[in-house]
């Protein structure tokens, strides 16, 4: 079920260099929310009434609050950035599929980036009885965020190097049976091929216009032909992706 | 009194706001009333499947909507045996089906494969998508095709037809003539502009076709200039589209000529549009204590 | 070294920046230096003195500018006896002269007329004013006429020949190598798109002429689409245009095969447009170390 | 000698219920200015760097400052009106031609609605040898500015009617050989009839994109042809006007 909601802003945060954090409370959009779904968003400001959404993964969830990490890019999520605490967001979702959530199961997270809501909000919500390690990489210290793992390609925070060269450890030292990704397209290429044979459930991005399955603006190559990254996905079997083409 | 009753052809319809085709679905009636909307055209479809464009697929420039899906659909059969079911079922409206071959056989085909089907209204014929090769576009601007196909096409049928006309034509009054001489019953203007984007940081296309459609605020003066043209050259209706995202806009169109319009690009921005330019063009008629009709083609 | 230096047909420029006939005048270098400029570019003049259209000739959109000055300019006499000799005074960048006529016999006058006078590099010659009933647009239309009007100009002039093209047509291409088999040795583009817009309160049009020219933000994914378009098909260079308001803006123009590129309506939201244009595409080609040329036509 | 400036704005008021005033202060730029002169200007905020600058006349000059009174009506208007104190606003100025200013003569002044501005300005700057009123009309009580005589449609403030009927009293009584104006257009005809072959200056509108003469678009009929309204105006000689193609 998905709904169409103007909440003012609970919580607004900048963070780190480029990030900021927005939230909302709605007792019942808390409820349908599932590690893994996004909402389509839009600052609620005048200006902006002739402009797209844009989609951003649910982060959190506590109680009824719904929390958005987010990357300041360009002009969409530049209007999100600036909203004050009542200042109107426009709110469209919970969308897409979520995570096939495994028990009994030793779990890599591994995320590039702003690939690391999504899988924050899945460690949360990651049954008891699993062994997990959430992995983390970013280009620098500004990208990083609380994980059990930290990689940085200029070293200024954690280790230096691709959070990939993580992932082949563990994976050979641990047995992992599952392994759930999100990030840049470079790194989730480099991890389908670690990852290999292993059950691996990948978050994809791509750029939306409608965000509910009518436009085909986001397809992806899946399996035969295509599928949409607001619908089928955003969350994919690893092995059925045509990464060739992506 | 429905003071928004408007005539489409052979079609009475209890609102002038429509689908913009390939733009919509039935998803959205979780969010809005389908009774606001006088009209429902499918995504079009064409005889085979089409798995569509590779992706990146849209971009949203200053001004609007770049998009190249290049079609993607589940092809004749599989529509007739799925999607057609569900739409018959879901639907309160009166249903318009789009389609769009690669020559005037295939078109036949289609349609009257769609004759044989009920709960259906009539058709869309696409002769003006961008995003392929074969299809489309390559129909749309020639007026001895377009009166060709159209002529075939109404012979065969008693349902409402539609022409959807591309912008990127030298004189779309000529290739409209041409198409209300073939029989049509109402033309459908205007489809996506030709458009293009490029990173500027890496000289990529941000499309994966680099020339594709585009749609949105920035081509509605290009899309109201056309309608104004083609209103003054044909007598059949015209269901007008291009960048409508108030009631105000709408109401530009039907001054320019429009019987109804579309909404297509401006669901992406609100979800609602269908919905609030409906109630605004109702309040705005109410309070001038005119009906809808009395101002089309108007503009002085 | 000039990383910015362009060539367009005949001429090595200083700059890539121009601007768009019609849409300029030295009153702006009060504002900003001259030589930020590799070409400056005239309104376009006619045989005979034109009045131009009734107003309101002006109107706003969401996305752009639309107007119908309708080529109001003093003729060729005046502008040879008053204007030229002040330009020649004040310019110390390249001068092309825009000039447009109603038959090929005018634009052949015209020609024959400037070829007389000294300081001008060339002419830039507009089949594609959309305001205007006999001059312009008809004439751009039809790949015959082009070639047939550019073949007869290019024996009569070495100097730079640039013919304006509209976007107002099924086949851009088709004519710009019409009138590069014709003789052009280079292209302009893009003139105004159609456009329109109407007053919801009032039903009237905003512009005195219904249809008129649109211009601004909103036409740069089509300029762009058509800019890519005509390069591919031809080799003279293009000078383009259409909504270019910056840098960036520029630069796509450039990956999509621009030689150089022209600037209207920006002037009318920041003066200092062209200046800033220029400034920002001197840094980004600094910092990146490469030459503009390097990435003429490149895009991927 | 046209000048392009970004000032902070220095005063910023609500007026009434549709007007605002804007002031900035710039000495050499408050040097030039003279009655029926105009500035193109526009809000220096985000947002606004592609849309066009608005043609709005020079309402007061004190020592430095420069005022405008600005009736917001459409989105340029309207991103004027929210501008605050300091916040910066574009000035492209100042441009169009001057009222010529007259001794010695029996003066009358007449605007209606938004054409106050420069009729204030002209009041403040003729020459003492005159005996001037001043008239000025509008819809409502709104529309009302400080002046000799007002005239409301609706009687809400002054007396009721059309300020053209206090102008037909003024001539017919007072012997009047010179009069400004400045006004919607219908006023303006009226005016220009019952002024007759009295000296008349009228301060015209147009819409205009460049403000300083190039793109031809602000033409209104004067004389043979058409003359510019930023350039060869806003003032014209009435009696110049073919007010019937207006
Ligand atoms: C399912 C899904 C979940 C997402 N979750 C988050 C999230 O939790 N936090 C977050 O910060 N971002 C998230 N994103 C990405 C976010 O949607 C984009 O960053 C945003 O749309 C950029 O919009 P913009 O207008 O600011 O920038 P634009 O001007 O659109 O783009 C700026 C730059 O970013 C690139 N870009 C734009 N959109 C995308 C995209 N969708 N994917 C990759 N690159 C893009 C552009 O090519 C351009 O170079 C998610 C995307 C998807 C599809
Ligand atoms: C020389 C000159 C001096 C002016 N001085 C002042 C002044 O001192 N104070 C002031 O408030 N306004 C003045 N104006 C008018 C002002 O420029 C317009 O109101 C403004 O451009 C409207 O822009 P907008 O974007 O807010 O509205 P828009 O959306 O452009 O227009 C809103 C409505 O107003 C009408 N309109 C727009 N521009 C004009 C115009 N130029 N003339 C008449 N109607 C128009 C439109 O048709 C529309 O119906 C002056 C205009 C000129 C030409
Ligand atoms: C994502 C997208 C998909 C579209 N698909 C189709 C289609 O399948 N068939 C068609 O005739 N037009 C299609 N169009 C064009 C629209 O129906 C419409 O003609 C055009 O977008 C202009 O209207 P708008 O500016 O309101 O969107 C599509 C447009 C968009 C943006
Ligand atoms: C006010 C105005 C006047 C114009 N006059 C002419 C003209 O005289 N000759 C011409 O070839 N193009 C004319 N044009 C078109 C421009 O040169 C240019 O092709 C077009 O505006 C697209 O560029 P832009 O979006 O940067 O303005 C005019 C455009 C405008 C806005
Ligand atoms: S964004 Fe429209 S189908 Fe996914
Ligand atoms: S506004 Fe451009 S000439 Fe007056």
């Amino acid at each position: 079920m998905i709904r169409y909601l103007t909440l003012p802003v609970h919580r607004s945060e900048s963070i780190g260099g480029n990030y900021c954090l927005l939230a909302v409370r709605d007792a019942g959009l808390a409820a349908l929310c599932r590690p893994g779904m996004f909402f389509e968003l839009k600052s609620g400001a005048a200006g902006q009434d002739r402009r797209l959404f844009k989609p951003v993964s649910i982060y959190k969830v506590q109680s009824d609050e719904i929390a958005f990490l987010i990357k300041v890019l360009g002009p969409g999520t530049q209007a999100l950035q600036v909203l004050e605490p009542g200042a109107p967001l426009k709110l469209l979702g919970p969308l897409g599929n979520a995570f096939q959530l495994v028990k009994d199961s030793r779990v890599l997270l591994v995320s590039g980036g702003v690939g690391y809501p999504p899988l924050a909000y899945l460690r949360d919500k990651l049954d008891a009885s699993n062994e997990f390690t959430f992995l983390h990489g970013g280009n620098c210290r500004d990208d990083v965020f609380p994980c059990d793992d930290v990689w940085t390609v200029d070293g200024s925070s954690g280790r230096q190097g691709l959070v990939t060269e993580g992932a082949v450890q563990l994976i050979r030292d641990k047995g992992i049976n599952v392994v759930y990704s999100c990030g840049p397209l470079p790194m989730l290429k480099a991890l389908a091929q670690i990852v290999g044979p292993i059950l691996h459930y990948v978050s994809l991005e791509a750029y939306m216009a409608c965000g509910v399955g009518v436009c085909h603006g986001c397809a992806v190559p899946v399996g035969e032909g295509y599928q949409r990254v607001c619908k089928e996905g955003p969350v994919f079997d690893a092995s059925l992706i045509r990464w060739g083409e992506l | 009194m429905n003071r928004l009753a408007a005539s489409l052809g052979r079609m009475e319809l209890q609102s002038p706001v429509a689908v913009a085709s390939g733009t919509f679905g039935t998803e959205y009636f979780d969010l809005f009333d389908q009774s606001v909307l006088g009209l429902y055209v499918s995504k079009t479809i064409t005889l085979q499947a089409r798995t569509g464009n590779p992706p990146p697929r849209l971009y949203e420039t200053e001004a609007g909507l770049l998009n190249a899906i290049g079609l993607q659909n589940p092809g004749l059969e599989a529509f007739i045996g799925e999607e057609l079911p569900r739409l018959r079922e879901v639907l309160k409206v009166p249903l318009i089906v789009s389609f769009s071959g690669a020559s005037i056989d295939e078109f036949v085909q289609i349609l009257l494969a769609l004759e044989k089907e009920e709960g259906l209204a009539g058709y869309e014929v696409n002769v003006s998508c961008p995003n392929v090769e074969k299809e489309g576009i390559a129909f749309g601007a020639d007026p001895d095709v377009v009166y060709a196909l159209t002529r075939r096409l109404a012979e065969l049928t008693q349902r409402e037809l539609i022409v959807k006309l591309s912008p990127n034509v030298t004189d779309i009054a000529a290739i409209a003539q041409a198409a209300e001489a073939g029989g049509a019953s109402s033309l459908a203007l205007i489809n996506t502009l030709y458009g293009m984007a490029i990173d500027w940081n890496t000289g990529k296309s941000r499309i994966s076709r680099p020339v594709c459609g585009y749609s949105g605020i920035g081509i509605k003066p290009v899309a109201l200039a056309l309608t104004y043209k083609t209103a003054q050259a044909v007598r059949i209706p015209i269901l007008a589209m291009g960048g409508i995202h108030s009631w105000q806009d709408a109401l530009e169109f039907f001054y320019a000529g429009a019987a109804a319009i579309a909404v297509g690009t401006a669901l992406y921005c609100d979800p609602l549009s269908a919905a609030r330019i409906m109630q605004g063009l109702r309040e705005h008629m109410e309070a001038r204590g005119l009906s809808l009709k009395q101002i089309i083609g108007t503009v002085s």
